[in-house]
């Protein structure tokens, strides 16, 4: 019962998720609103979801450790949740920030300095 | 390899052809139940029994003059109605329509009569693109730079998330006794009946499942008693103010293409599609042909059930429909949902 | 012909990923976010991750991404700073580090042996039943802390965003 | 009571604790006397037990462990009590002298306050209990433990006067002084661990005997460490000046400690450990020197001292100088003779003194004495006896120990011992000369208190009174011992028997022979040659007629109608000599400007320099300061702006990636 192969090298997977996440990065950094640095972020952990399918893909191939290939489909699974209570917490900020400085510039917010 | 790419094409072609001339028929429907139910004539000028006044209709909608508002953000004020089209067609692709495995076509096996035969994802591929039909609604209001197409959008979609929840919940219910997602698979856990009379249709055993069901199609397809955003009464038209010919031609078509599909899964996942008590479906041409006539038949019942819906009950409040949505219908279904396994559990199911 | 569609969808997601965050409007941000996630979704399903991908396009494009968007028109912003205005060297320092972030991980991965992918074994049947049941049996302790994070999440945006009406 | 040594020290440590209780509870002179002399009788009663019962065959060591006292690692101390003939000779004087020193003290004390009383006798018995650990103990440390014991009571009787700053600056000047010199000791007996890995007598001392080449070496430097300790304790050439302080102290203390039992410890210790000087010839000879330097020194200082008590106390010295010079010379049995025979008229002399001062209400200056003789007969009569035998006059106890010492050292310059035949030669001249000023300046202390006319106050001279029994009683005692004390060491030369010489007989087993190679001539020479009978009847007569020739200049200077002329002429012609004399050679001075005050300036160097500014500047504040400022700096690093942190995080990313990778 050798798997179904399929003709994508796994690596070119792992390109794609590499400049995601450079695009990604790029993005929190660069922004000033927070909706956009949040977005930004979303982006990097699909990224990175991108990256586990790409290892479990390439597991499944080798029949050694293809018992565990559903393992990567979990774990993404997982930080899709999270992702997802995340967001919703970090909206739920956005909104108390936005109320309580008419504005959700991230420089605005800074008391914490010296 | 090429020959089932021709296949899913016919099969396309025909889906898209049943889907849009439904549209008119439905038009018609509606407006002559309306009708007969608030005792009026309704149309009967163009044609028989006014058969041809949805033709009307649609000629007038595309002649009209394109108008696009000032003010507002252009390109996503196209581009609402399109996804709207978009994502009411693409959901009839996992939806079976006939008993038709084992068939030929000129020489090559049609796969059943399904577009997509195979997509072992069926059920979640529809919950998939209903979230999609969000944002059509959601954009449209957006863009129309208008504080009531806004306020439409904002409260359509927050009425749709919260009933699609229930109705994911729900469904959940009939995955577990047929144990797929594929709506095919669905069908045939149905087949057959109990004591000899009564069908195996999985509207019996998960009553509650089915009514948290069509109480949440309703919902999904903004249809009255939840047709809120777009009362005339309250936000003048809702999300779709501003829009007028064709793009309003596409919501409106968008709608009764949604319609279709909803009253398609209930009759799939709850009346047992095709089947029929005490009938075994021949193979072959015949027998698909007979599953079809029995699958319409049902459809048809249904969307004559959502107009006549429409017509009678009054519109709820947005508060009380939110209320129902969160307080009532989801936990219903989790007790569908845990009925479903203990019955299973138990081997009653 | 796969490969192809993992291309198309590749080429997809990197272009709507650049216009996800470079563009002014948030809204068109996050839907070139949603096109993104649909691409990803279809690579997932092209490498036999079928309810992967459902789940990705029920999650995040469907409830994360309208989350976003009821958050966007409920502070109703028009539109935003532009990429990278405002502390100058902040912004090219910034790039620079996520720029060399990659190329270090593009190099590392370079260093991989090549091989051959495939789909997972035993999912003929699509992969929503081992999932599931590797869910309930293997990975329930996760599963259930991920549902304690998720009541925790539902709560604490509740008390953040609730209106102080005391 | 051979079975259990224990008992003998044990008795004065009761009777310590009962005093200490006592004192506490204020309880009457009477009660504080039973169980302070009590407790010494008794001991020593136990003691002269233990001795008959051991007599029976002499010559054998017989050791008694009771339990381990320390176990670390492979060194392991019993607490462990031995007793052979060296012990008994000691532990027989010991107790002997104390209880009549005790006896004594009860008279002497009477003036002090019940507490004090107590605490004086709590004090003394405390003593005695150390000095007899000391004896008794088996092995090194446990003599320490007693070493360390009687030092510890000297420092307490010694400042017994505590609230006389002078009493209590002495006291402390004693502990000190013998601190410096335990210190050698201790080094000592880490030494003789590592090499011997024990310390115990019956071990180590049989190991070394055995192969003396091979300990050669190591046995010099433990000879010398442990020599360092005894000139602390016995107050020899470097460390003797707190003894001339100690005499702060009460008269009995001074009698007990300062002349019979404490002083003597240093020249126990060097004839115990006689086996590690003789094969380290090193050390032997520089024992030998110091012996002989301190006897000549101290009897120098002591001709021109005016208090009665300082004189005694440099005599002690100088008689302690001889005793090393005898075991310095392998004289072994002679030094110990010698140390027996000093404790009982030293004792004598101290014991008169403290009565003379008794009587003269405490004036210790001879100058204001006179004519005590017709006042205090008994106790003229025994001080006569005490100066004729310390002089060393032919009947009396002295002559003949100072004789064998003497005699040994003209024995080993002639047999050229360790080729150093010159030495001893210059060392026997030394201990001549010193012999003769002895009998100066002791007859002149005689003279000057007891011949001529009472020279103190009108009011003093009604007080004059004759000491009560208690405290004649002993002094009768100890000179009746001071007279016959000399015969149980008469050498072979008059009775023609060498058995009858007792206590050269009794303490051969003490000096164990050495095993082959050249060490065992060395040890034979030494102990039986002598340099034939003419030669030693010829030294008898010598010593005999210095000691006389001593005694007329004395007579000649201080006694008769023109008493007190020639010692004025002699100050008049030579007061440079006379000032550096009495004032005991500026070494007190020295001592402070050579090694006191270099000490207080290195001291203030070390707070003010490396204290203040080193510790607390450098390393205190400095750290203080250094955290303050890279607070400072590192405090810009927090700018407040979210985009930063977001950025700083990034590049932390990125150094993590290439730093792992």
């Amino acid at each position: 019962m050798n798997p179904t192969m399929i003709p994508i090298p796994s690596a070119w997977i792992l390109y794609l998720s590499a400049v995601l996440f450079v695009i990604g990065a790029i993005g929190v950094l660069l922004r000033r609103n927070g909706i956009s640095i949040f977005l930004a972020l979303e982006l990097m952990l699909n990224s990175a979801n991108l990256a586990f399918a790409s290892f479990a893909f390439r597991f499944a191939g080798a029949s050694a450790t293809a018992a565990h290939a559903l393992n990567g489909q979990i774990f993404i699974f997982f930080i899709i949740a999270v992702a997802a209570a995340e967001a919703a917490v970090g909206l739920a900020l956005f909104i108390a920030m936005y109320r309580r400085k008419e504005t959700i510039d991230v420089d605005r917010f800074n008391i914490l300095r010296w | 390899m090429w020959a089932d790419a021709i296949v899913t094409l016919i099969k396309l072609a025909v889906v898209i052809g049943v889907l849009l001339t439904t549209v008119p028929i439905m038009v018609w429907v509606e407006r002559r139940g309306s009708a007969l139910i608030q005792d009026r004539l309704g149309p009967n000028r163009v044609g028989p029994w006014g058969l041809l006044q949805p033709v009307v209709d649609a000629v007038k909608l595309i002649t009209k003059e394109n108008l696009i508002p000032d003010g507002v953000d252009h390109f996503l004020y196209i581009l609402a109605p399109f996804i709207a089209l978009a994502v009411a067609l693409s959901t009839f692709i996992v939806v079976p329509f006939g008993q038709g495995d084992g068939l030929t076509l000129f020489g090559s096996k049609i796969h059943g009569f399904i577009v997509a035969p195979d997509l072992n994802i069926g059920i979640l591929y529809i919950f998939a693109l209903a979230a999609f039909g969000v944002y059509s609604i959601v954009i449209a209001g957006w863009s129309s730079n208008n504080k009531y197409s806004l306020l439409g959008g904002i409260r359509s979609s927050s009425q749709m998330i919260s009933y699609e929840l229930a109705m994911t919940i729900s469904v959940v219910g009939v995955l577990m006794a047929s144990s797929s997602f594929r709506l095919d698979q669905v069908v045939m856990a149905q087949t057959g009946t109990w004591l000899g009379f009564i069908p195996k249709w999985n509207v019996f055993p998960q009553i509650i499942g089915a009514i948290t069901f069509m109480v949440a199609a309703f919902a999904e397809t903004n249809r009255l008693p939840f047709d809120l955003p777009e009362a005339e009464a309250e936000l003048v038209a809702g999300y779709h103010t501003e829009y007028s010919s064709m793009k309003f031609a596409s919501f409106f078509m968008a709608e009764y293409i949604n319609l279709v599909t909803s009253s398609a899964l209930i009759v799939l996942l709850f009346f047992g599609g095709w089947t029929l008590p005490g009938l075994t479906i021949p193979h072959g041409w015949a027998g698909a042909i007979l599953s079809l006539v029995i699958f319409a038949a049902k459809v048809a019942f249904f969307l004559w059930f959502f107009v006549w819906i429409r017509w009678t009950l009054p519109r709820f409040r947005f508060d009380q429909l939110m209320a129902l949505g969160w307080k009532v219908m989801i936990p219903l279904a989790v007790v569908n949902f845990l009925w479903v396994g203990v019955a299973m559990a138990l081997g009653i199911l | 012909m796969v490969t192809y569609v993992f291309l198309a969808a590749a080429a997809l997601a990197i272009v709507f990923g650049i216009l996800a965050i470079a563009h002014r409007s948030p809204i068109i941000n996050v839907l070139s976010l949603v096109v993104v996630f649909f691409a990803l979704a279809a690579i997932y399903a092209v490498l036999g991750m079928d309810f992967l991908a459902a789940i990705q396009l029920i999650v995040y494009a469907g409830a994360v991404l309208v989350l976003f968007l009821f958050v966007i028109m409920l502070l109703n912003i028009r539109s935003v700073d532009r990429l990278g205005s405002g502390r100058r060297l902040q912004a090219i320092l910034g790039a620079l580090t996520s720029i060399a972030i990659g190329a270090a991980v593009v190099v590392a991965i370079a260093t991989l042996t090549p091989a051959q992918g495939a789909v997972a074994p035993g999912s003929q049947g699509g992969t929503a039943f081992p999932i599931g049941r590797s869910l309930m049996t293997t990975h329930l302790l996760p599963f259930e802390l991920v549902s304690l994070l998720l009541v925790a999440a539902l709560v604490g945006a509740l008390v953040l965003a609730r209106k102080e009406t005391r | 009571m051979l079975g259990s040594l224990w008992i003998i020290p044990l008795l004065p440590l009761i009777g310590f604790g009962l005093n200490l209780f006592l004192g506490w509870r204020k309880a009457r002179k009477s009660l504080v006397t039973i169980a302070g002399v009590g407790s010494v009788g008794l001991a020593t009663i136990a003691a002269y037990w233990a001795i008959i019962g051991y007599l029976e065959q002499p010559a054998r060591v017989i050791v008694e462990r009771y339990f381990t006292w320390i176990s670390a690692g492979k060194i392991t101390v019993d607490a462990a009590f031995q007793i052979d003939p060296l012990t008994v000779v000691m532990m027989a004087f010991v107790t002997f002298v104390g209880f009549l020193i005790h006896v004594y003290s009860i008279g002497y004390m009477h003036g002090e306050s019940d507490t004090a009383y107590a605490r004086f006798f709590a004090y003394m018995n405390l003593f005695m209990f150390s000095m007899l650990v000391l004896v008794l103990g088996s092995s090194l440390p446990l003599m320490f433990v007693g070493w360390e014991g009687v030092g510890l009571c000297s420092y307490l009787l010694i400042g017994f006067y505590f609230e006389d700053t002078y009493c209590a600056m002495s006291g402390k000047k004693a502990f000190i002084a013998n601190r410096i010199g335990d210190v050698g000791f201790v080094l000592g007996i880490f030494a003789t661990f590592a090499v011997f890995g024990s310390a115990d007598f019956t071990r180590f001392l049989p190991i070394a005997a055995a192969h003396p080449q091979q300990y050669a070496g190591w046995a010099t430097a433990i000879g010398l460490l442990l020599f360092v300790g005894a000139t602390g304790k016995s107050a020899q050439i470097p460390l003797y000046v707190w003894l001339p302080d100690a005499m702060a102290g009460p008269t009995p203390v001074s009698a007990l400690i300062h002349a019979a039992t404490m002083v003597t410890a240093g020249v126990y210790m060097v004839v115990r450990c006689n086996v590690i000087y003789r094969i380290g010839p090193a050390a032997l000879l520089v024992v030998a020197i110091v012996g002989g330097l301190t006897a000549i020194y101290a009897a120098s200082i002591a001709v021109a001292q005016n208090d009665i008590k300082k004189v005694l106390a440099y005599s002690t010295i100088s008689q302690l100088g001889y005793m090393f010079l005898g075991a310095g010379v392998g004289a072994f049995a002679a030094a110990i003779f010698h140390v027996v025979t000093h404790a009982f008229f030293k004792a004598l002399l101290f014991l008169g003194a403290g009565s003379v001062i008794h009587a003269c209400s405490g004036n210790q200056d001879m100058r204001t004495m006179g004519g005590l003789r017709k006042v205090m007969p008994t106790t003229y009569w025994t001080f006569l006896a005490a100066t004729l035998a310390i002089s060393g006059i032919f009947p009396f106890a002295g002559f003949f120990s100072k004789d064998e010492i003497l005699g040994r050292t003209f024995a080993a310059g002639a047999s050229n011992l360790h080729g150093f035949g010159w030495l001893y030669y210059i060392l026997w001249f030394l201990g001549i000369t010193a012999a003769f000023i002895t009998a100066f300046y002791m007859f002149r202390l005689v003279y000057m208190t007891f011949h001529g006319e009472f020279r103190g106050t009108e009011e003093e001279k009604h007080h004059l009174h004759e000491s009560p029994w208690t405290m004649t009683l002993p002094l009768q005692v100890l000179g009746v011992l001071s007279i016959i004390g000399g015969f149980i060491g008469i050498p072979k030369l008059m009775t023609g028997h060498a058995s009858w010489n007792l206590i050269e007989h009794f303490l051969d087993p003490v000096v164990i022979p050495l095993g082959t190679g050249h060490a065992a001539e060395i040890a034979a020479g030494v102990s039986e040659h002598s340099a034939g009978a003419g030669i030693e009847w010829l030294l008898l007569l010598v010593s005999l007629s210095i000691a006389v020739a001593g005694i007329l200049v004395a007579r000649s200077f201080y006694a008769g109608e023109h008493a007190f002329e020639k010692p004025a002429r002699f100050v008049e012609r030579y007061p440079l000599l006379y000032k550096l004399i009495l004032n005991k050679y500026y070494i007190d001075e020295v001592y402070d400007k050579v090694v006191i005050q270099p000490l207080y300036r290195f001291a203030r160097f070390c707070w003010k320099a490396i204290d203040t500014i080193i510790i607390d500047g450098v390393i205190v504040n400095g750290t203080a300061f250094m955290t303050e400022l890279t607070g400072d700096i590192l405090r810009f690093l927090q700018t407040g702006n979210v985009r930063n942190y977001a950025l700083s995080v990034a590049m932390g990313v990125l150094l993590l990636i290439v730093i792992l990778w």
